[in-house]
């Protein structure tokens, strides 16, 4: 267990978020295009590159006097450049995340859950979507459970985060036998069983790269 | 992929300042919004009309822009939404007093995208906003288990008609009701004979081998329900027909408009031949009329070869405002 | 071959169908010999301006029948230059008694036929007949050494000019010396990003490699002048340009207009890019002015995606004549 | 040498010519429009044999009173069926090869040669091609000297027709190498070289034709 004055992610901290999940974005953009060609319409990877990429170089260009302004410029840029129905989604998680962190400079444990959770009701207030709907939802869904199982039981950051991020690949796995019913995917009936969501996907790759950089 | 383009993050971008260079006496672009308007603004007192959506479908949305059907049109990235920013921008922009309608397709993306727009539109003390949401496709099933039927042709219809009652000065209410309506009468089914390539992916969407085509595609290059065969134009006709005929549930005796619509890679000489064996089809086996027809690529899928066939259940007020003059890149006559 | 066909041989003759079904109001169609004329015959006492050729490049001819355009069209077989009689069908449906102009493009079945045509029309004593043929494309040399240059995209401008000059009332040797007057006023250059299939042939006519374009296309999907390898929008642009503008000796400072025509298989979104990127080099590399421009499929190749550029040499007489009223099913404003 | 009563050609026989070009055309019309793709527009086969097939459906559907008035027909039923650059060539090769047979039942070895070359000079008048320009006409020109030396010769109908089929084979061969100066191949310049002309190998396969039944 680290120190208390470790145990907590400052702006740097979720500057380098964003930062990783841009860098992993470009990387993986062909692949989740490929998952959104396959059920989908193939733009996935694209939309989302372009989005990140803008948000990771807000760091550079301006000041943020806090966590929750710079989460909410996050936000903003993912709703104003995304697009499709990612962008939405994305964009009100981090906009929502934003909340519960106003009152600190350094989010601990208990913070973080609260930013999880409000952006996880943020996706699920505008998407609409449940579990099994074959969404990113399916990855959020359970990622949010580990993390609040791991903090109510005083583990510290990175382990929430870990567990996070363990929870969310599964979730993202979960989505392949699944019958979409909500996005693009559900006009396939059938047919889009046997693939990874898309959505569920670059939503791992995003609590990943949390992992790596919140704590 | 083998395309015409410079950088595929640029296709949107440069293909609308093409756009704006063409048609200098009907519209006027922004191109950091990707927003067109008509040119010289929206008539004072007159309902506005807007539309937005992913690129790729050429000419709708951008090129319906101008008299007597859209004020002003919004464009995202290709197959994707646009962003709410270009949904407030393009309502100011065809805003002439009146209120505006928002003629949106029945996707995820586009309603979550207009949806946070109208939030800030609403935060401006922006009242007067109705919104037509098209879901035409029969393709899809309405069920709780999809997001529900996709907007594909009626769109067009629904902007013509919606534009030419702006145009003639009914009210907002009025104009949405009108495109409601539309949309209720109107049935949709798409068939692809080979797939599409989204600039930014740069491989096909899906694959189809020599001899299949694809039935009830949707106009995102997105698969469709079912593979099967290819066959004749008439039987592909055929199975185009009956689920629209049947879902709009077409008595012998009515009248209807139909656009039979290119996907964007099939020419012309194809689509006579089909609007021939659905105009044959409906009278002679369904014993319907048509009322008034289009033939050609209206709302595409990029290069995708195929076609869909729109039927809109006509009555003398539709064929009216059918009838009325529109001045725009897409779509042009009596002006 | 992935075709929304029936049976190969009966392509043309249901394609027609179609149109006839399709354009009620504007024409009426003779499938036997297949010629389309104009809805109520030519107005006593104008000229007539038929136009006729292979099929496969609709629009061109018979989309082109209507107000201020042609008055009747013969359709051959796809790429098949139209037999005699067509011609003379032609001749007759399109005269109003105040002569008939012939528009052919320079192909040698186009003019044999036609010759045989004129043949009989002389006699039948049909003294009031005038030929203008188009030869606009400079991807071929106009040598002895081979047939002359072919007509390509100059058709569809003459065929509109002299329309709208018919229906201003000038007499049959007017109306002819204008239309030689805008084909020597014109220049062509094409590319292909893939061939066509005849649906007679069943396979592609050529074939072309993932990362080569044809360049020098004609638009019978017979191979062009030399192969290139797939390059920017831009880079094509001014490689399709630099022999037209130098053919035609266009100065700075003066005006042209400019037809960027679609072959079928390429959707608008790249064909406005490649206007974008024309417009900018005749401005800015060139210091030529556009002004007037048509983008889209007005003369195509089956479904061949790839692109042609016309250049134009404009004045005041040429834009006026442009901007007269046209209501024909391809090309239609003011009416 | 056959006798005087055989070495003749009746009405019959120019049928059967007809009948037999056509089931020639059927069977090579997917060749002869490969030929045309590699240099043409690929509609040369299908425009033949849609034109001879028509022309073969002639001898039963009307009684014709003598070789001139059937050989009319058929150049006026090419004119109107066939299209393109080979429908007006062809069509004027029957239709001046009527010419010469008019006062005959029974054409016999300068007859044949008398309609022959009125029939190749309206392909010259019509096309204005040279010998080496790469069309039909460099089958024609050497079968119609062929025949000619033969029947100059003495020699019967068949031998002429022979000696006539023998060199329009060559002749078509000698297309090969050429580059094109008339018709639709012209536009290839250099790159029409190494290809045989479509118009050149049908004409081939009509003298062939003659050979096995006027005689
Ligand atoms: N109603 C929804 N709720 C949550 N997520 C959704 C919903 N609809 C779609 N998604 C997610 O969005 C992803 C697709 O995003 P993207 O391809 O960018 O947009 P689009 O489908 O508009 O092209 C899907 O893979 C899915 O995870
Ligand atoms: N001027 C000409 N004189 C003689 N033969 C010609 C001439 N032009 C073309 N041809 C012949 O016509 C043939 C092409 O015929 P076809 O394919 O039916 O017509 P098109 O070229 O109009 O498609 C060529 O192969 C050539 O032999
Ligand atoms: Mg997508
Ligand atoms: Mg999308
Ligand atoms: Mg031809
Ligand atoms: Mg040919």
């Amino acid at each position: 267990m680290g120190s208390v004055r470790d145990d907590v992610a400052d702006l740097t901290a979720f500057q380098s978020w964003i930062a990783e999940t841009s860098a992993e974005l470009d990387e993986h953009a062909g692949h989740l295009t490929e998952l959104d060609r396959a059920i989908g319409d193939g733009d996935h990877g694209t939309n989302m590159a372009r989005g990140f990429g803008r948000c990771a170089e807000l760091a550079g260009e301006e000041q943020f006097p806090s966590i929750d302004a710079y989460l909410k410029k996050v936000g903003m840029t993912l709703v104003s450049t995304v697009g499709g129905a990612s962008g939405p989604l994305y964009g009100t998680f981090f906009l929502r995340f934003a909340g519960p962190l106003a009152a600190t400079d350094d989010a601990g444990v208990h913070a973080l859950a609260q930013g999880l959770r409000a952006g996880v009701d943020g996706i699920v207030a505008r998407g609409k979507a449940e579990v099994g709907d074959k969404t990113m939802y399916d990855t959020f869904a359970p990622a949010l459970e580990a993390f609040d199982a791991a903090a109510v039981a005083g583990s510290p950051v990175a382990e929430c985060l870990r567990a996070c991020a363990e929870a969310a690949d599964s979730g993202r796995d979960s989505t392949e036998p699944l019958v979409a019913r909500k996005g693009r995917a559900s006009y396939l009936g059938e047919r889009s069983a046997g693939h990874l969501d898309p959505g569920a996907s670059s939503a791992a790759l995003l609590l990943r790269a949390a992992a790596r950089t919140l704590a | 992929m083998k395309k015409l383009l410079n950088d595929p993050g640029r296709v949107v971008v440069e293909s609308l300042a093409g756009l704006a260079a063409a048609h200098p006496d009907l519209l006027e672009v922004d191109l950091g919004q990707r927003v067109v308007r008509r040119r010289g603004g929206t008539r004072p007192g007159k309902v506005g009309v807007v539309s937005g959506g992913g690129s790729g479908h050429e000419p709708l949305h951008a090129g319906y822009v101008g008299v007597g059907m859209l004020d002003a049109a919004c464009c995202g990235e290709v197959f994707t939404s646009p962003v709410p920013d270009q949904f407030v921008a393009a309502h100011h922009a065809a805003d002439g007093g009146a209120g505006v309608v928002h003629v949106l397709k029945n996707y995820t993306g586009d309603l979550l995208n207009a949806e946070m727009a109208h939030d800030i539109l609403r935060a401006q003390d922006v009242d007067a906003l109705e919104v037509v949401v098209t879901d035409d496709d029969v393709a899809v099933l309405d069920s709780t288990f999809t997001a529900g039927r996709r907007g594909v042709g009626a769109t067009v219809l629904v902007e013509k008609l919606v534009g030419a009652a702006a145009e003639e000065g009914r009210d907002l209410a009025a104009c949405a009701a009108l495109g409601r309506e539309v949309n209720a009468r109107s049935r949709s089914m798409g068939v692809a004979l080979t797939s599409c390539t989204v600039p930014s992916a740069g491989v096909a969407t899906f694959a189809l081998a020599d001899d299949e085509i694809e039935l009830g595609i949707g106009i995102h290059g997105e698969p469709g329900r079912r593979r099967a065969p290819l066959q004749p134009a008439h039987d592909v006709a055929a199975a185009l027909l009956a689920p629209v005929v049947e879902d709009l549930a077409l008595r012998r005796g009515e009248a209807v408009v139909v656009l039979l619509n290119g996907m964007g890679g099939t020419p012309l000489i194809e689509l006579y031949l089909m609007f021939h064996e659905v105009r044959s089809i409906l009278h002679e086996t369904r014993g319907v009329t048509v009322a008034r027809s289009l033939v050609g690529n209206y709302i595409t899928s990029l290069e995708m070869a195929g076609c869909s066939v729109t039927l809109l259940r006509a009555d003398d007020e539709i064929v009216r405002l059918w009838d009325a003059p529109v001045a725009t890149p897409g779509l042009r006559w009596g002006a």
